[in-house]
């Protein structure tokens, strides 16, 4: 059945953690690209670190750098 | 035995030598008896020869193996007789059935019937051949006597269409009502 | 009930019409391919009511079948020989996932090289993939068992895929008496389709993903078991079907001739069970006394019926028209590992369309009986018709008196 | 900044948590295919990398029913399921997800017999130009002077073009699409589901492990393959082939923007000759002349 975490928790993947900062003007190409469906635009734009695998796509794509790619160390 | 007829029939392919054995089969059927026709499958061509069987039977048929030891032999070509073997393994009291001229000279009870004459005399050709392998089954049918010529009647109306089936159904009665018996010489 | 004189391919194209199938997959391949072109015919005909998908290979023709199961529709295709071969990948695929789906087999020899005509290795080479198998020795029983073969693979108990094989050309083409059961009396015997799930959007489930060791694991046994357990629910169909084909005997998975009061067994399967039992009547009369059991299902391998049925017998002789390279023949090999008997004997014979009749079972039946006289019956055999006569499709023209 | 997200449906195609590696194109593709078609989706997956996305039974990563089957299989497990639909009166879109391999390769005869028979439903063809789920092999769509890992020293035949052979098929609606143009993929694929018979849809999924660049730079080199002209964007509807506007200065060699800048950023190209480049340039300027003299028919 469809079911979330059904590869696991992959937010332990994660090495680099994406921020997204004050700067974001909600135009939510983040929201678009991310592979794992974990950037939520219901309430303002959230990441679900839960399964984020800290891949920099959003990071990437956002036309203004508002997300910031920090350390998980 | 359980057998009751085993009948093998001969010809060249395109002949509807398979078609003839399975006719008999359904016109038996439609009698309530037990029957079973097949052919010997292989590379089938125009002209080469080939043969099907047909077995009769008042109760169920097992065998399911080509007839080596038939009653009846049905013999759609006479040139047949020249170039291979179609008597072989007929049964001493067994029964020739001939499409020929002629009688021909056969050391078994032989019957003989002018098919190719009532083919082209009914508007029976298809390719350039006359179509006997249906009227051979009205000769066959008068010899042996367990089928009925209704049955057999029924059962062309099932395989062909309109002028066609129309056209076999009259033929098969003149084979039916003119087969002749050759007549046994004494040596 | 009405009779009528049809070939093997035609009973089992009226058996899939009668079952009411939702989705036919239809690729060609000798001998097989009359009983697609009957189905077409009668598609167009308006006779019925089937989805036909026409497919491009045997493989895409299993594909397609499975697909149409698991949207939860009732759906058959057919094939042979190097059809089957083809399809193997698929095959396992459908078993894997536990979708009832009904497939004839209209045994045919396997390349190379090229031969068209009867043998069982075909089918015989789909033993391990946890389908249920019967095989048919006449037109009815093609006929009678692809009937029976929706309920069971239907039945909630079973839910497994189930190919049913005749001998090709010999029942494929053989035009014989066949009784049709009426249209009512299949709408009352076949249920509607029920299967283990339906894959669509009101379930959304996933079919075929990964599945970890262990529930791989269990999977496998649970499929093992439902193949095992099927062997009461035969019965149980065969039983009731019974009712509608009193001819036919259904309600033991194999069939016995003459066998409990036989010291000597033949075992075999499929058509030429027929002649054999030709030739036994003629043994018993000479005071040979020799009894048959004919194989109906290879799946499942009804462990119960066949060590009851040859437990006492003196020896036992297996005819096979398969091949097991290397360790002989199917069946001989399935025996051996059922019945515990010191005579055990195998004979290899029909391959790629070598045709033998009662007189080829009485010589191979009347030298095994000499041989277990003689406490020597074990090991395997190759016959062929004629004193040393070689491989080759035995035409009539070549049977000397 | 509008990225018009209001005519994406809002059905959620992919949960979060799969086993796909981080960047991946295929889970982007997958996502859109959910906004293209909404949630009356049947999913059949061939053999590939979404085999195992999905993550483990019983739950699944693909928030659709989905029938995962062996690779030659798909298309004809699309038809039987497509008529089944039809006679349980269901309107499921059946799609069938394949990678190129499954595509170009070993399902080709399945697919080509599908779209022969115009069977109902959408193929559509996740590129990445290698069979990257068993580690990287050469495909038949494996593009010239690529190194795989069957192919160490460079891929010396061009890449087989599985848009215009399925064109040749004459069916109602084929297109290609790249996960750089989320917007653009969305429309074909929602034209697709509204068009009955065979659609058959390509989508380039740039992939960082197989092509080795940076898994965050994935969007990027999907755009990077259609500024280049390596990538056409283009769409075949009734006999009729159209250029995306995105395209449109690939049609004049001159206008063109260098295949170096598509090239360089990819580890795959690492070993590319000289000759092999220009070899590669020579087969894309031959691609947009075919694409030209197909948009005056």
């Amino acid at each position: 059945m469809p079911d979330k975490g059904a590869g696991g928790k992959t937010g332990n993947w994660r090495v680099m953690r994406p921020v997204i900062t004050e700067k974001c003007i909600k135009c939510k190409a983040c929201y678009l690209w991310c592979p794992e469906a974990t950037i939520h635009i219901e309430d303002g734009v959230t990441i679900d670190y839960e399964y984020c695998k800290g891949c920099g796509v959003c990071a990437s794509v956002c036309p203004i750098k508002a997300i910031k790619m920090v350390s998980e160390t | 035995m359980i057998i009751s007829l085993e009948i093998r029939f001969h010809g060249r392919g395109g002949q509807g030598v398979v078609t003839s054995a399975e006719l008999l089969a359904t016109a038996a059927g439609i009698d309530g008896l037990w029957a079973s026709a097949f052919p010997i499958y292989g590379a089938e061509r125009r002209g080469a020869e080939i043969e099907a069987y047909c077995r009769i039977s008042k109760s169920q048929i097992r065998e399911t193996s080509p007839i080596s030891r038939p009653d009846i032999v049905v013999i759609l070509d006479p040139t047949l007789l020249k170039i291979s073997n179609p008597l072989r393994g007929l049964k001493e009291s067994g029964k020739v059935i001939i499409n020929s001229k002629v009688p021909p000279s056969v050391d078994f009870e032989t019957y003989y019937i002018d098919a190719t004459k009532i083919a082209m005399d009914n508007n029976l050709v298809k390719s350039g051949w006359p179509l006997v392998n249906i009227i051979m089954l009205g000769a066959l049918l008068k010899v042996i006597g367990t089928v009925s010529l209704e049955s057999l009647k029924i059962a062309i109306e099932d395989e062909f269409e309109g002028k066609i089936a129309e056209l076999n159904e009259k033929a098969v009665e003149i084979a039916y009502n003119s087969v002749k018996e050759v007549e046994k010489i004494a040596v | 009930m009405r009779q009528k004189i049809i070939s093997g391919n035609e009973a089992v194209a009226l058996a899939v019409k009668l079952a009411r199938v939702g989705l036919v997959g239809i690729y060609p391949i000798t001998p097989q391919t009359s009983i697609i072109e009957k189905l077409a015919e009668m598609k167009a005909n308006g006779e019925l009511e089937a989805e036909i998908v026409r497919v491009e290979s045997e493989h895409a023709a299993m594909a397609s079948t499975f697909g149409a199961a698991v949207a939860g529709v009732r759906a058959f295709t057919a094939t042979a020989s190097q059809g089957l071969l083809y399809m193997h990948e698929m095959t396992w695929w459908a078993l894997g996932s536990r979708v009832p789906i009904v497939m004839v087999v209209a045994s045919r020899a396997v390349g190379a090289p090229w031969n068209i005509w009867d043998e069982n290795t075909d089918f015989m080479s789909e033993r391990d993939s946890g389908w249920l198998m019967a095989f048919a020795s006449n037109p009815q029983e093609a006929l009678d068992l692809t009937l029976q073969a929706f309920r069971i693979s239907e039945d909630e108990r079973v839910f497994l895929p189930m190919m049913v094989g005749m001998d090709g050309f010999i029942l494929s083409h053989m035009k014989t008496n066949v009784y049709i059961p009426a249209e009512e009396e299949i709408d009352a015997f076949l249920p509607p389709r029920r299967q283990p799930y339906i894959l669509d959007t009101e379930s959304p489930v996933g079919m075929g993903n990964i599945f970890p060791p262990i529930e791989y694991m269990k999977l496998r046994q649970s499929i093992h078991e439902a193949l095992v357990r099927s062997e009461d629910v035969i019965r149980e169909v065969g039983k009731e079907y019974e009712k509608i084909n009193p001819l036919g005997s259904y309600s033991t998975l194999n069939v016995k001739y003459k066998l409990d009061t036989a010291d000597y067994a033949v075992v075999l399967m499929g058509a030429w069970a027929g002649d054999a039992m030709e030739a036994i009547d003629h043994l018993r009369d000479k005071g040979i006394n020799v009894g048959l059991y004919r194989i109906r299902y290879v799946r499942p391998w009804s462990e119960k019926e066949i060590s009851e049925a040859l437990k006492d017998k003196k020896a036992v002789l297996v005819i096979d028209r398969a091949t097991a390279m290397g360790r002989g023949s199917p069946l001989y090999e399935e025996i051996k590992a059922t019945v515990n008997l010191d005579q055990i004997s195998g004979v290899i014979s029909g391959l790629g369309g070598v045709l033998l009749n009662k007189e080829d079972f009485v010589n191979i039946i009347s030298h095994f009986v000499e041989k277990a006289k003689l406490g020597k019956a074990n090991g395997i055999n190759w016959y062929y018709p004629q004193e040393g006569g070689k491989v080759e499709l035995r035409t009539p023209k070549s049977i000397e008196e | 900044m509008s990225l018009g997200l209001r005519n994406l449906s809002k059905s959620n195609s992919l949960l979060s948590g799969t086993s796909a590696c981080p960047g991946c194109p295929e889970n982007m593709a997958m996502r859109m295919v959910g906004m293209g078609l909404g949630s009356d989706v049947a999913l059949i997956v061939i053999a590939g990398c979404s085999s195992v996305i999905q993550g483990m039974a019983p739950r699944n990563s693909y928030n659709f029913p989905v029938l995962n089957i062996a690779f030659a299989a798909g298309p004809p497990a699309a038809s039987g399921m497509a008529r089944a639909y039809r006679l349980r009166n269901k309107n499921t879109t059946v799609v069938v997800w394949a990678g190129d391999g499954g595509t170009a390769d070993i399902g080709f005869a399945s697919l080509s017999g599908a779209a022969e028979r115009n069977e109902n439903f959408i193929y559509i063809c996740v590129d990445n130009e290698a069979y990257m789920n068993s580690g990287g092999q050469r495909s038949g769509s494996t593009p010239l002077g690529a190194s795989t890992s069957t192919t160490p020293e460079g891929k010396k035949e061009n890449k087989k073009e599985m848009i215009f052979i399925m064109m040749d098929h004459n069916i109602p609606y084929a297109a290609t699409a790249s996960i750089g143009y989320p917007h653009d993929f969305v429309t074909k694929l929602k034209k697709a589901k509204s068009i009955n018979g065979f659609k058959y849809l390509q989508v380039l999924a740039p992939d960082p492990y197989g092509w080795m660049f940076d898994p965050a730079k994935t969007p990027e080199v999907g755009k990077l393959a259609v500024q280049t002209c390596y990538w056409p964007l283009i769409e075949y509807e009734n006999g009729k082939l159209t250029v995306n506007s995105e395209c449109m200065h690939c049609l004049d060699k001159s206008t063109r923007r260098p295949l170096i800048d598509f090239i360089k950023t990819q580890g795959r190209f690492k070993k590319i000759t000289e000759e092999e480049y220009k070899k590669l340039e020579e087969y894309i300027d031959s691609m947009w002349k075919r694409i030209e003299k197909m948009m005056e028919l």
